[in-house]
Order: structure tokens, then C-alpha cells, then sequence
């Protein structure tokens, strides 16, 4: 007991997400172990049973670390991210959703009623009388109450204060041990903490810069979809035509995605001090179209069906405009 | 994260009154009153407006505030900064403070003057100055570059207003490189037989002048060339040159011209003698040329086109013939560039009422030109395509292809005067009638209304209507066989319908056929009709937006030769001021590349024209080199890690002038419940 | 919301040191009148403009954004207008997916000598964005607090 | 390629050879022409001097039926003067809504109604020109009229002034002369090309309209033009059936046929003249023609109907005093 006691206390919370993070954690191996040894985990839902009322009885500031993973969709994100920011001393955005929204926000082109109508409408939905959710539900039991949807996803740092940022989705298991022991060598006193607000667990350049292929001067004539072409395993993936993010892309993957044959979509986020991930990317491949003239510039864009879908993959929710207009336009 | 929270500038706001330029529509001391209040958060600490920001006693005003309340960020409202940035800039550097912490933004040029509603022209610039504000916390303080001046000088155009730039420059001391596309230079000068109003003999006052710029020491003379490709800077343009062969040794010629008389292939000669008159396939334009050496035209020499022939090569005494030549590219550095390419005639066969081309005894200007001068096909004698003919009516048309919506808007300036000379001498030469067809009468130069008067003393007709056609179509016996001249007199409210044996277009001056080109090649801008655009109508008509490249006679404009010379020597005069001063100042606004975060993606790589991106293979990033790069920032806007940053015009500095120019609108939104 | 009766649209309006922004100086010169609600800000070259630009115009409360430079052809650096060219459609594709007209975003060439054409397509555009209302693009936050919860249709019993 | 048409009055009787040859080419072109049914007069070129709003009123009805008939299909009219008018009126109801909205006030009563710029009327020499080409026009020529030295006519009308139909040079147009040398014949320079031709001006002012035709005449002949080729029934009819009396008045002796643009693409085209309407001119063109070898058939005269025996006798008409 009491050498628990002197163990620092360590979270992990999931908020609108697909568990990858956790899942990446776990990945570390061994170095799960070194966790368990030096933190007492105290809440980590997928790994543990807690209650949110137990961490509500914490005391201030008694959590350590926190690893927040998962971007804010509705109240009951929003209310556990301030409770976790209160209660945790080092409150570490983990993973791409709360750093920067990921596939969550994409949510944030429709309004929340066009997503509820698809989720309880469709044709892949049994649901002959058309029921819906409802935030409060009179049960025998008592009032039930569902978390509300708000209009849009945010990110963590919209919602609360974030000590650091750590990119992915999910971040690498390399990289998650690697902050595991900087944590814990802090821990021992051997190493400092970098400044607040800096990105841990990712490089400084981008993608390219960890990219073996060839790169050359880019011409773009035609965008052409990954299955429609036999890449050269050789050259750059962009200038054969196929949409890469990773010239826009934080490094830190080792070029995962174009070593193993396929594009950069973009899950590490923004190069440091970029404002708006999504911007760069349209500025730089709009830059290289092949043509001056503006039908030809415009036959060659239809090559790119979904283009905020491709440029935003990852970072609508935490890009300039968030959500697009249906997301915010107030009905009725 | 870009926006400084809690800046530790000082900043100072002026704004300027501009007498009641500004003042007139805009509320100055209420926008001064707003910034001392509404900006004093974002670290404005003290806000004036004054009468006259620019005179001495306004520069004076923010260099005490500089010194006195230690500012360190200083932003004008008051006019363009195209006017006004360097005065203000050099008011703070007096005071100790980097020019480039000021930024001067206009609330004339962009509001007072085109706005009418005072409310909105003053909120208007109170959000042009919270933009101008949130940008200044930007600046940083830069040194202007400073680069050597290369002291040679290419002039490109060898006419009148080329040679006079040429000549001043090279009496002054320093090298000049003379390109004329033609085989000789003079230009279209060398065509005319009399120049008005004084009627002193074209060729006369010319010739001296092309001999000077063919044997002066100083200048190199290249004809028979064109330029082909510029690059670099002011002071330091490298600039190719394309030497057409003249397939004559130039070093062994000593222009005797036999190969001329014995080469048996006439041309009909469309440039010089305005299709008048024959050239043969070797030649040179006209007797006085300058250089003396003939070309041979490889279109029409029977050795080139059938293999046989080689007349001038058998005849030359001195061996000079070389068909071998082959065309050579020259390369040269010059510190500056003088464009002269002068004009086109207007092609009057747009107006097909006007018969040219269709009826024989309608000529343009030129042609007539060419009839007149002694050296001319006819040897100065006035008479109808026939060649023997001597025309007992003539009829001068006025304002062909200008003042006309159809065609050119503006006044070619020099055809009135023209015209009246071309009254004149029909009158003086064949005794003919003459009938003058204008729309008004412009002849506002030194002593060009006394020779007006003179010849309507000599009784040229003169009848004000814009001519509405030309034809053979005879109505009545008088008519027949006469070119018909239809008009409304507007001064008697009349039709007319004048009959003549020669009718003389009057035809405007037009841009050269490639203006484009001419334009693209050296990185400046033409207006709308074509004319290369001069960096101030008025106070620079030399200049262009282009440091370092100057423009003269009628490249810029429509222009008789007393202007064209005049600004010849003007563009020579900027020459020699930049010359002297050994250096040139440069703009410090360039890009440069992190290099920890460049990750060789190679995007920017084509982006410039001035090729300044470099590529470090072995290391795989990419290097802006400052000396090439002209600061346009696309690169810097294109680079995907953001890792391009642009001095001057920095994201910081244009996204934070965003928020400044939105800052009141976005209180009004906050203000209206949503 | 602002009512859309006497709504006046705000602009921004990005121009090019060497075409544009002389364009509107000689509108100024030659008095030229526009309606007033266009901001301008001067870049060396619309190669220059960056996406985020218009991005940070329109999620700051820009009803519209004007973007200004050379003719083709005509560049001060040769052909860097084209760069911004393309940009510009990519760009327009993003805003119109997001759910911004494309009559709120308007490329505009325009020399040096060409004020009196500037002022006029301003003129039209302001008239243009006039027409599709207030954009007033909210930051998420507020949006969250103007409708904490959002209702549900009931459901059938 | 399917068009409406609009004939006008004058293509119905006095320039019935302009209808049938143009109906004529039309087949192997593969010009379709509609007939707008129950069209009506245009108005020429006086009444809407003397009735504006009564005028468009007539007019318009013409662009309303052809859009309630066929559509946004352009509309064409052979006719110089329909031409011009329809364009004309077309204009102004796009220009003048107080006009239009008069004239639609009035078309409401036949329960029609018609928005400026819906139809776009254009000439018969537009369309072949435009649609068709010449190279298309080219293909179909078996017989170039080689040596058939033509003066082309076009007009004041049809140029002038701009409206929606506009081509060609107003002061010095070309595409007749280009149409007529790609069928092979020589095209002399007439300067007088898009001169007025008089018009109504006969009924007037006979000494002016004659000294009107007098000087076209005159032209054409001092470029030593075989035939006046029109593309304006008006035109055609002054030159042709004032001819004689330009003779007569200034004691000339041309003899220059005038002939429909039309008329010489369908001899072009190895058309035989009878169908094409060639023989119904005043100016007998069988001279001029024969240069080409094309064979004119002489009119016969009109039969004589035989009075049936049921027939009853007419009443004598007192004799005038």
C-alpha cells in the first residue's frame, strides 16, 4: 500500500474515439510494464473498472498524467475533459481525434439531425418506426439520460487546457514508449519536461523527410485515385498522380503508409506552426497543376472527388473554419 | 499562437489630414481619438492626426514621439505608400528607429477619395489602421540590401529616342550596348523627308546623329539583333541577344555597295520603303545607313533558296560574303535597360470603308512619306500608283485608327501635325487642291499652331467631319473616275461628297505588333491599348514599375521626335543618377527556407521564375538564394511544412492585419444578438 | 442575426504590389467612387496568397473575399499569377464543399491602368455578396453555447 | 440542323423564287426550316414609324408563337427586313421593359406572352455562314459558276444597325462575297455594297429611288458585273422591276438580272433553274447565265381557263364618260 501510495497517479481516457489509441498503448509491449511499475493507474476505462465518480472524489491535481484520447462530441466528453484537466497535473492531448478532431469530425460537414437521420434511417438501419434517441427517457427505473450530440466535434484544446500535444492516429507505439520513459526519466529527475504546449512523441519535419522515395520537380496533369494505378515503388507517390499528404504531414510515422506502398493521409497532423493543415496542402498540390488555362485546371480538380474529405481528413475540427455551414446553421 | 496576446510594442498611430484630402470625407480626429482608446490594448500609446503627415513638420512630430515616448512601431494613415512609404520610413530611421518597423497605410487612394459616405470612409479607416497596427507588431527590423551597379547600359531600339539615350550615355563615360532589330538603326525617323512644323530635312539632322552612335567609343553597336532573353536584377541584368547572320564579314566590308548593284534579285521592300519601293535580297536599307554593312536576306537570295547565284560574292572586292555565318547568341551583363522599340503603324485596311488596299490611289501616311522624300521611290516626286500620274486634288484624312472607339481610343498626338505637312508639301510640290479631313485640330506644341496658320494661308481646305467613306462609286460625270470622299461637314451640317486623285490615311500610331512579348520578356506591364505603363503619368514618365528598366519615346506613348528626344535623354539622365551611385538599394523582402524543417518535398522547386530555388540533393532540402529572389512570396504561400518564411510580408504580418481589419466588424457581429 | 434589409457585406480584398493595388490607387486618383465596404491588403504578388488567408478572413467575419493581381501574362514575376490561378480553384472547390456560396470568393485580374475597372466588378461584387446575406461565420464555441442541446424529432408512440 | 422559319410576306408572292430556292438548297444541306404557323407581317420598314407600340406588338407575336411552336430554336427569316425587324424587336423588349411590358399586355389577349432574348432571330445568310460553313456549302457543288462575275449585294439592312443578329462588317461586309467564291463564281469589289437600295423611296420620291438604283447599277456595271446577287427581296424588287425606268429616266442601258444568293448556291448545287424560280426576274437573266451554260426554259404563258357551259355570263360594267 504504501509504496502505491508514493506512486504518482496515471489516466487514460477515451472520448469520441475507436480505441486505436489504446490499442497502440498496449502495442508498446513490455513497456506497459514499466507503466505499472513507476504510476499507479487510476482510471483507464478500457483497462480498468472506475467509476466517474471516483475520479470526481480525487483530489485536485492528484493525477499526474493524463493521456486524453478522443475529441469532443457531446456533453459527456466535454464534462469528463474538464474533470480530468482538474484533476491532472500534465493533461496530454493523445492521438489525432483530440489534437485535432480525426475521422470524428469529418461529422462536421453535416448537421447533427442529417447524421442522426442517416445513423436510424438508412437502409442498413432496422428500424421500422423510425425511432430516435432521446437525451431524457422515463424508464421504470427512473430518468435515463443519454449524452447529447452538440452540433459539431472539437478538439480537446477547444474545450480545456492542454499541457501537450501528441499527434497519430493512432501515435506509434515507438513514440508512446518513448514519451513513457521521458515521463518517467523526468520522474527519476534525469530529464527536464519540454515547455507547455510543445508536441511530444513526433518529429519536426515532415513525412517526406522520413520518406525513402524519389522525389523531383511536380508537374500534376492528372489526379488519379490509388486504385486505379500500379504505383512505382520508387517514386514520389504525388508526382505519379495520387494525392499524398505527407509533404503537409508532421514526421514521426517513419512513412508507414508510402513504405508499405500506400499514400500519407495525414494522421500526424500539422508541420510545427502551421495554422491550417488542410490549406497547405491544397496551396501546395494546387501550386504544381500542370495547366494555366482555368477548363483545363478544372477538368484536372475533378481528379479529386472529395477534396475536403482529402485535405481535411484528419484536421477539420481543428482547421480555421472547424465545420462547414450545415454543422452550424441553426434550424428552425 | 500567431497572435502576439499581449504585445510589449509601443506604437504610435498618425494620421494624416492631407489637407482635406482625406479630412474632407473622413473624420480624422475621431479615427485618431478611436486608435488612442479602442487600440490602446494592442499597445498603441499614442494616436495624432495632423494637417500634412509628409511635410517636414509632420515627420518631425513622430520623430520627437519616437525619441521622447521611445515608440517602437510606427503606423501612417494617409496616402498610398507608393507615394509617401519611403518619407516615412526615412522619418523614422532619423529618429533611430529601423525604417521597417513603419508601415504606412492609405486612407486616400483606398477610401477618402473614393468614398463618399463620411461614416463609412471613417470606420473604413479606423479598420484599415487597426490592420495596419496588428501588422506592425509584426515587422521586424531589416537592412535594405545594397547591390553593385553594373556601369553598362543596354538601350533596346536604335531610333531617334534610342540613339539620343544612347549617345548621352556614352558622352558621359560609360558603355552601351546599342540592339536594333533592323539592319540599320534611325528607326522611322530615317523614312521621313521633311519633320514639321520646321521642315528642316529629316535625313539631315539624323544621319549626323547615327554616325555619332556608330563610331562612338562607348557604344557597341549590335543591328540586326534582338533580345531573346533577360534575367537578374537592376544593376546586375544578364541579358541575351539573338545576332541574326548578315552573312557579310563585317570585319573585311568596307560598304562599298557593289554587291548591292549586282545582286539581281529585287525585293519589294515592305519596312523602309513602306512597300513602295525595291530593295535587292542584299542590301542595306537606305544609303546613310549606320553600320554601313549590308545583310542578305536568306527569303529571297537566290543562292540561299535555288543554290546558285552567289553574284555578291564573286563581285566583293574585299571578300567579305561569307554564307557559312551562322546566328550567334551574345551575352552580356548591364546594370540597366533602356527600352525605345517605338511604334506600328495602325493597318488602315481595318477600315475597309476606307478603300485601302482595294483602291489604288489611297496611300497611308508612310507611303506618302516615302513618295515625298528625295530618297524615296520616286525620288520625292508626288504622284498616283501609276507612278507617273501627278495628283491635281488631294485628300487628307485625319484620325485613321485613333479618337475611334472602333480601333484606339486615344490621339496618336502626331497626325494633325502631319497631316499639315503633308498639306503642305502636296500643295508646295504639284500645286494640287487640298482637302484637310479632321475631327479637331490639335497643335499645341512650340510653333506647330504658326505653321496651322501658315497653311491655311496657303489654302488647304479644311473641313471638320470624321470621314465616312471612301469610293470610285461615281453619281454624277464630275465623280467619275475620282476617289469619293464622304462626309458630313459638321461645321455647315452638311454632307459632302468631296472628289480627289489621291487620298493620304492619315494613319494612327499603334504598339509594336509583339508589345506582348516585348513586355513579357522584360517583366513589365502594358495598359489596356498596348502602351508600356511608366511608373508615374506625370512625376515619372521614365520609369517603370521595374527597377532598373526605363522606357522612351513611343514605347510608352504616341509621340512627335522633339518628345521622343527629350525623353530619351531623360531616361539617360536616371541612368547616369544610378550609375554614379555605384549601388543600388534593394528591398529586403525575400524568402528563406528552415532548413531543419524543409523536408526536400520539392514542391517549391518550379515555382520560380527567377530560378533562386536551389536543391540540396545531398542533403535533400531546398535553399532560397536571397541575391536571385525577387521577394513575390509564392513560394513561401505554396511551401506545404510551412517551413518558407517571407521578410516583410510574413503570415504573421497578413494574417494579423486580417484580424485588425475585421476587429470592428466583428464587435458590430458580437454587438447584434446572434 | 443581422437583419439582411440594410445588411453592408465586409470584404477583404487581397491585391498584388504591382497591379491591383495600383489599380485601386489610380480609382483613388481619378476619384473614382466604390462602395466602401472592400479592405484591401497589399502582397507583393497574388503568387503570394495563401489559402489560410482567405480561411482567416472568412472565419474572422469576412462576408466575402476579393483576390486581385495581374493579368496573365502581364505578372510582375512573369507567371506567378498563375500559381495563384490554380490555388484559387482548388481553394474555391474546399469553400464550396464547406458550405460557402462561391459568389462570396471572386478572382479578380486587373492592371495598373485599369482603376475604373477594379472599382466597378468591386462594385458588383459587393452587390453580389450583398445579395447572399450576412456569412458571419461563428467560432464553435459560441455556436455550442447558442444551442447547448439540440432537440431530436419525438418519437412515434 | 432544324430552325423556325419565317418567310414574310414578300417571300409569299412578288419574291416566291426567294422561298423556293431557298427551300430548294435547304434539302441537301440538311436545313430544316419550321414554318411558324399563322404568322403575320412584320411591318416592313415603315410601320413602326407610325405605330411603335402597335408595331412590337405585331412583331413579338411572331417570336411569342415561334417559342410557343417550337421552342428556344433559333428563328430564321430570309427576309432583310423581317430580319431586322425581329432582332429589332427582340432588342427592345429586352432594353424598354415599359414596352415590353405594353406589348405582352396586348399578346396576353391571344394568351401569349414573350421575354426578350429568348429567340434569336438571324438571316439566312448568318445561318449558312455560321452553321453550315463554306466548306460544307463546298461540298455539295457540281456546277461552279466559273466566270460568272457577281456583285454581291447586301443592303443596308441586314449590318446595320447591331441589334442581336449582327455580323459582319456594317461598312464593308464580306461573307456574301466569301459564300458566292467558294461556289466558284468571280466576286467583283462593289463599293456600293451595303448602300441603301431606296426602299419604299419609289413610291415617294421616284427621281431619288431611281437615282439610288441608278448609281448601284452603275457600279456594278463599272466592275463589269454579270448579275447583282441580293439576299433582300426589297432590294431585289426595286433593282430588277425599276430597271427599266432607271434606263429610261437617265438614258442608260444596263442590263444587269438580279438574282437571290440563294438562287445561284441552288445552280451551284446542279439545280435546274425552273425550280429554283430563275425566269420569274423582270431583267432577263438568260444572258448573263448562259455564260455558265445554265439553261433558263422561257415562261410559258398563263393557259387560258375554258368557260364551262354552266357558267353564267358576267354583268357588263357601264362604260366610263
Amino acid at each position: 500500500m504504501t509504496e502505491t501510495q508514493a506512486k504518482p497517479k496515471f489516466a487514460m481516457y477515451w472520448a469520441a474515439s475507436c480505441g486505436g489509441c489504446e490499442i497502440a498503448t498496449l502495442n508498446t509491449g513490455e513497456k506497459i510494464l514499466d507503466v505499472d511499475a513507476n504510476f499507479e493507474v487510476v482510471f483507464w476505462p478500457v483497462a480498468m473498472d472506475a467509476k466517474y465518480k471516483d475520479v470526481e472524489a480525487m483530489e485536485d491535481g492528484s493525477i499526474l498524467l493524463t493521456l486524453f484520447n478522443g475529441a469532443i462530441r457531446n456533453d459527456e466528453n466535454e464534462h469528463i475533459a474538464h474533470l480530468l484537466r482538474r484533476k491532472s497535473k500534465i493533461l496530454v492531448a493523445f492521438g489525432s481525434c483530440a489534437n485535432e478532431g480525426c475521422m470524428p469530425a469529418l461529422a462536421n460537414l453535416s448537421s447533427v439531425q442529417d447524421i442522426i437521420d442517416t445513423a436510424f434511417t438508412t437502409l442498413t438501419t432496422d428500424n421500422p418506426q423510425g425511432l430516435r434517441p432521446q437525451p431524457e427517457w422515463e424508464a421504470p427505473e427512473g430518468k435515463l439520460h443519454i449524452p447529447t450530440m452538440y452540433p459539431f466535434v472539437r478538439t480537446l484544446d477547444q474545450v480545456v487546457d492542454v499541457d501537450y500535444y501528441m499527434p497519430g492516429c493512432p501515435p506509434e507505439s515507438h513514440q508512446i514508449a518513448a514519451v513513457i520513459d521521458l515521463v518517467i526519466q523526468v520522474l527519476q529527475g534525469k530529464a527536464e519536461l519540454p515547455p507547455k504546449g510543445s508536441v511530444i512523441g513526433a518529429g519536426d519535419s515532415t513525412v517526406c523527410d522520413e520518406c525513402a522515395r524519389k522525389r523531383d520537380v511536380k508537374v500534376i496533369h492528372e489526379f488519379k485515385r490509388i486504385q486505379h494505378v500500379i504505383l512505382d515503388p520508387n517514386i514520389c507517390i504525388l508526382e505519379q498522380g495520387v494525392l499524398c499528404s505527407g509533404p503537409a504531414t508532421r514526421s514521426g510515422c517513419k512513412a508507414l503508409c508510402p513504405a508499405a506502398g500506400s499514400p500519407c493521409i495525414g494522421c500526424y497532423g500539422p508541420a510545427e506552426g502551421v495554422i491550417d493543415y488542410g490549406s497547405r496542402l491544397i496551396t501546395a498540390v494546387g501550386s504544381v497543376i500542370g495547366s494555366n488555362n482555368p477548363d483545363e485546371i478544372e477538368r484536372i480538380l475533378d481528379g479529386i472527388p472529395d477534396p475536403v474529405g482529402s485535405f481535411y481528413r484528419f484536421n477539420l475540427a481543428g482547421s480555421l473554419l472547424q465545420a462547414a455551414k450545415p454543422a452550424w446553421t441553426v434550424k428552425g | 499562437m500567431h497572435e502576439k496576446e499581449h504585445p510589449n510594442e509601443k506604437i504610435g498611430v498618425y494620421v494624416c489630414h492631407c489637407g482635406s484630402n482625406i479630412a474632407g470625407t473622413v473624420d480624422v480626429e475621431d479615427v485618431a481619438k478611436w486608435a488612442a482608446e479602442q487600440l490602446k490594448h494592442r499597445g498603441v500609446v499614442i494616436a495624432r492626426d495632423y494637417k500634412f503627415m509628409c511635410s517636414s513638420l509632420g515627420q518631425e512630430l513622430i520623430e520627437k514621439d519616437i525619441k521622447e515616448l521611445g515608440l517602437t512601431r510606427v503606423v501612417v494613415a494617409a496616402c498610398s505608400p507608393h507615394l509617401h512609404e519611403l518619407t516615412f520610413r526615412t522619418a523614422c530611421k532619423n529618429a533611430g528607429l529601423n525604417p521597417y518597423l513603419c508601415e504606412l497605410v492609405s486612407i486616400r487612394e483606398q477610401c477618402s477619395w473614393v468614398h463618399t459616405n463620411r461614416t463609412a470612409a471613417t470606420e473604413k479607416s479606423k479598420a484599415i489602421i487597426a490592420g495596419g497596427v496588428e501588422r506592425v507588431i509584426w515587422h521586424e527590423p531589416l537592412t535594405p540590401l545594397k547591390v553593385p551597379i553594373h556601369p553598362a547600359t543596354l538601350v533596346v531600339g536604335g531610333g531617334i529616342a534610342g540613339i539620343q539615350a544612347a549617345l548621352e550615355i556614352a558622352d558621359a563615360g560609360y558603355p552601351v550596348y546599342l540592339v536594333e532589330r533592323e539592319p540599320s538603326i534611325g528607326g522611322h525617323m530615317a523614312q521621313f523627308d521633311k519633320t514639321f512644323p520646321t521642315l528642316d530635312c529629316s535625313a539631315c539632322i539624323l544621319t549626323p546623329k547615327m554616325v555619332l552612335a556608330g563610331t562612338h567609343p562607348n557604344i557597341t553597336l549590335i543591328s540586326w539583333a534582338e533580345v531573346t532573353h533577360v534575367d537578374g536584377y537592376v544593376g546586375n541584368f544578364q541579358v541575351t541577344i539573338k545576332q541574326k547572320p548578315r552573312y557579310v564579314n563585317t570585319e573585311l566590308c568596307n560598304g562599298c555597295g557593289i554587291c548591292q548593284e549586282k545582286c539581281p534579285k529585287k525585293v519589294i521592300d515592305d519596312i523602309f520603303e513602306a512597300g513602295l519601293g525595291n530593295r535587292k535580297a542584299v542590301y542595306t536599307p537606305f544609303p546613310q545607313a549606320v553600320p554601313r554593312y549590308p545583310v542578305i536576306d536568306r527569303e529571297n537570295c537566290t543562292y540561299f533558296q535555288k543554290g546558285t547565284c552567289r553574284a555578291c560574292e564573286k563581285f566583293c572586292p574585299t571578300n567579305a560574303i561569307d554564307f557559312t555565318q551562322k546566328e550567334e547568341l551574345l551575352q552580356m551583363d548591364v546594370g540597366q535597360i533602356i527600352l525605345a522599340t517605338g511604334y506600328d503603324l495602325f493597318d488602315p485596311r481595318r477600315i475597309p470603308q476606307y478603300g485601302y488596299g482595294r483602291l489604288a490611289n489611297v496611300f497611308t501616311s508612310l507611303e506618302f512619306e516615302r513618295l515625298t522624300n528625295a530618297a524615296g521611290p520616286t525620288g520625292g516626286k508626288i504622284v498616283l500608283r501609276d507612278g507617273v500620274t501627278v495628283p491635281k486634288t488631294v485628300g487628307i484624312v485625319h484620325c485613321v485608327g485613333s479618337r475611334d472607339k472602333n480601333y484606339n481610343n486615344y490621339c496618336s498626338s502626331i497626325c494633325c501635325m502631319q497631316s499639315l505637312k503633308f498639306a503642305h508639301l502636296a500643295e508646295e510640290r504639284t500645286g494640287a487642291e487640298v482637302y484637310n479631313f479632321y475631327i479637331d485640330m490639335r497643335t499645341p506644341a512650340k510653333s506647330y499652331d504658326e505653321f496651322y496658320q501658315r497653311v491655311l494661308e496657303e489654302g488647304t481646305h479644311f473641313i471638320r467631319g470624321r470621314v465616312a467613306s471612301i469610293s470610285d462609286a461615281a453619281r454624277n460625270p464630275g465623280e467619275e473616275g475620282k476617289l469619293i470622299i464622304q462626309v458630313e461637314d459638321t461645321l455647315i451640317g452638311k454632307q459632302r461628297r468631296i472628289p480627289v486623285d489621291m487620298v493620304i490615311l492619315s494613319a494612327g500610331l499603334e504598339p509594336r505588333r509583339d508589345h506582348k512579348e516585348t513586355a513579357r520578356l522584360f517583366g513589365l506591364s502594358c495598359s489596356a491599348d498596348g502602351w508600356l505603363i511608366e511608373r508615374h503619368p506625370k512625376l515619372d514618365p521614365v520609369a517603370t514599375m521595374t527597377e532598373g528598366i526605363l522606357i522612351a519615346g513611343c514605347v510608352q506613348g504616341p509621340k512627335d521626335i522633339p518628345a521622343s528626344v527629350v525623353q530619351g535623354a531623360a531616361a539617360a539622365a536616371r541612368v547616369l543618377g544610378k550609375i554614379q551611385q555605384k549601388e543600388v538599394t534593394m528591398e529586403p523582402i525575400r524568402a528563406t527556407v528552415d532548413q531543419d524543417k524543409c523536408s526536400g518535398c520539392r514542391i517549391c522547386n518550379n515555382l520560380c521564375p527567377f530560378n533562386a530555388i536551389l536543391f540540396h540533393a545531398d542533403r535533400a532540402v531546398s535553399e532560397v538564394n536571397p541575391a536571385l529572389c525577387q521577394g513575390c512570396g509564392t513560394c513561401v504561400a505554396a511551401c506545404p511544412a510551412g517551413a518558407i518564411s517571407g521578410t516583410g510580408f510574413s503570415d504573421q504580418q497578413v494574417l494579423s492585419q486580417i484580424e485588425g481589419l475585421l476587429m470592428l466588424n466583428v464587435r458590430q457581429l458580437e454587438a447584434v444578438p446572434a | 442575426m443581422t437583419d439582411t434589409q440594410n445588411f453592408e457585406p465586409v470584404i477583404i480584398g487581397f491585391t498584388c504590389n504591382w497591379c491591383s493595388y495600383r489599380a485601386a490607387d489610380m480609382a483613388g486618383t481619378a476619384r473614382i467612387k466604390y462602395e466602401p465596404n472592400v479592405r484591401l491588403i497589399r502582397l507583393m504578388c497574388s503568387g503570394r496568397l495563401d489559402p489560410t488567408f482567405v480561411l482567416k478572413a472568412f472565419s474572422g467575419g469576412a462576408d466575402g473575399v476579393l483576390v486581385s493581381g495581374c493579368h496573365p501574362g502581364d505578372c510582375h514575376y512573369v507567371e506567378q499569377n498563375y500559381k495563384a490561378l490554380r490555388r484559387f480553384h482548388l481553394l474555391r472547390r474546399v469553400l464550396v464543399q464547406m458550405g460557402i456560396e462561391p459568389g462570396r470568393i471572386k478572382l479578380l485580374w486587373a492592371s495598373a491602368a485599369e482603376g475604373a475597372i477594379l472599382a466597378d466588378e468591386i462594385n458588383k461584387f459587393v452587390e453580389q455578396v450583398r445579395a447572399l446575406g450576412p456569412l458571419n461565420w461563428k467560432p464553435a464555441q459560441s455556436i455550442i453555447e447558442a444551442q447547448a442541446s439540440v432537440s431530436f424529432q419525438e418519437v412515434p408512440a | 440542323m432544324k430552325y423556325a422559319y419565317f418567310p414574310g410576306c414578300s417571300l409569299e408572292k412578288n419574291a416566291l423564287a426567294y422561298h423556293n430556292s431557298t427551300l430548294a438548297i435547304s434539302a441537301p444541306l440538311g436545313l430544316e426550316l419550321e414554318e411558324i404557323d399563322d404568322w403575320n407581317c412584320c411591318g416592313a420598314t415603315e410601320y413602326i414609324a407610325i405605330n411603335r407600340l402597335a408595331a412590337y406588338s405585331l412583331i413579338t407575336r411572331n417570336l411569342a408563337l415561334a417559342e410557343k411552336q417550337f421552342g428556344k430554336k433559333d428563328l430564321v427569316a430570309p427576309c432583310s427586313a423581317c430580319f431586322l425587324n425581329l432582332s429589332k424587336a427582340d432588342a427592345y423588349m429586352q432594353e424598354d421593359p415599359p414596352l415590353a411590358e405594353k406589348v405582352n399586355l396586348a399578346l396576353a389577349e391571344a394568351d401569349l406572352h414573350y421575354d426578350g432574348g429568348t429567340i434569336k432571330t438571324r438571316h439566312l445568310l448568318h445561318v449558312l455562314m455560321e452553321d453550315f460553313g463554306l466548306d460544307a456549302i463546298k461540298a455539295h457543288v457540281t456546277k461552279p459558276l466559273k466566270g460568272l462575275r457577281i456583285a454581291p449585294y447586301y443592303g443596308c439592312l441586314i449590318v446595320r444597325p447591331g441589334f442581336l443578329g449582327k455580323f459582319d462588317n456594317a461598312e464593308y461586309p464580306t461573307s456574301l462575297d466569301r459564300l458566292m467564291q467558294s461556289i466558284g463564281a468571280t466576286v467583283v469589289d462593289f463599293p456600293l455594297k451595303a448602300a441603301c437600295c431606296g426602299g419604299h423611296m419609289t413610291q415617294l420620291n421616284q427621281h431619288i429611288a431611281l437615282d439610288l438604283l441608278r448609281v448601284l447599277l452603275q457600279n456594278a456595271a463599272d466592275y463589269q458585273a454579270d448579275v447583282i446577287v441580293t439576299l433582300c427581296p426589297m432590294c431585289q424588287l426595286n433593282l430588277d422591276a425599276y430597271q427599266a425606268d432607271v434606263n429610261r429616266l437617265f438614258k442608260t442601258k444596263f442590263h444587269i438580272p438580279i438574282l437571290y444568293f440563294t438562287q445561284m448556291i441552288g445552280l451551284a448545287f446542279g439545280m435546274d433553274a425552273k425550280t429554283l424560280g430563275i425566269g420569274k426576274e423582270l431583267v432577263d437573266a438568260r444572258r448573263a447565265l448562259a455564260k455558265i451554260g445554265v439553261e433558263v426554259p422561257p415562261e410559258e404563258p398563263p393557259k387560258k381557263k375554258r368557260p364551262s357551259k354552266e357558267e353564267l355570263p358576267m354583268p357588263k360594267m357601264p362604260e366610263e364618260g
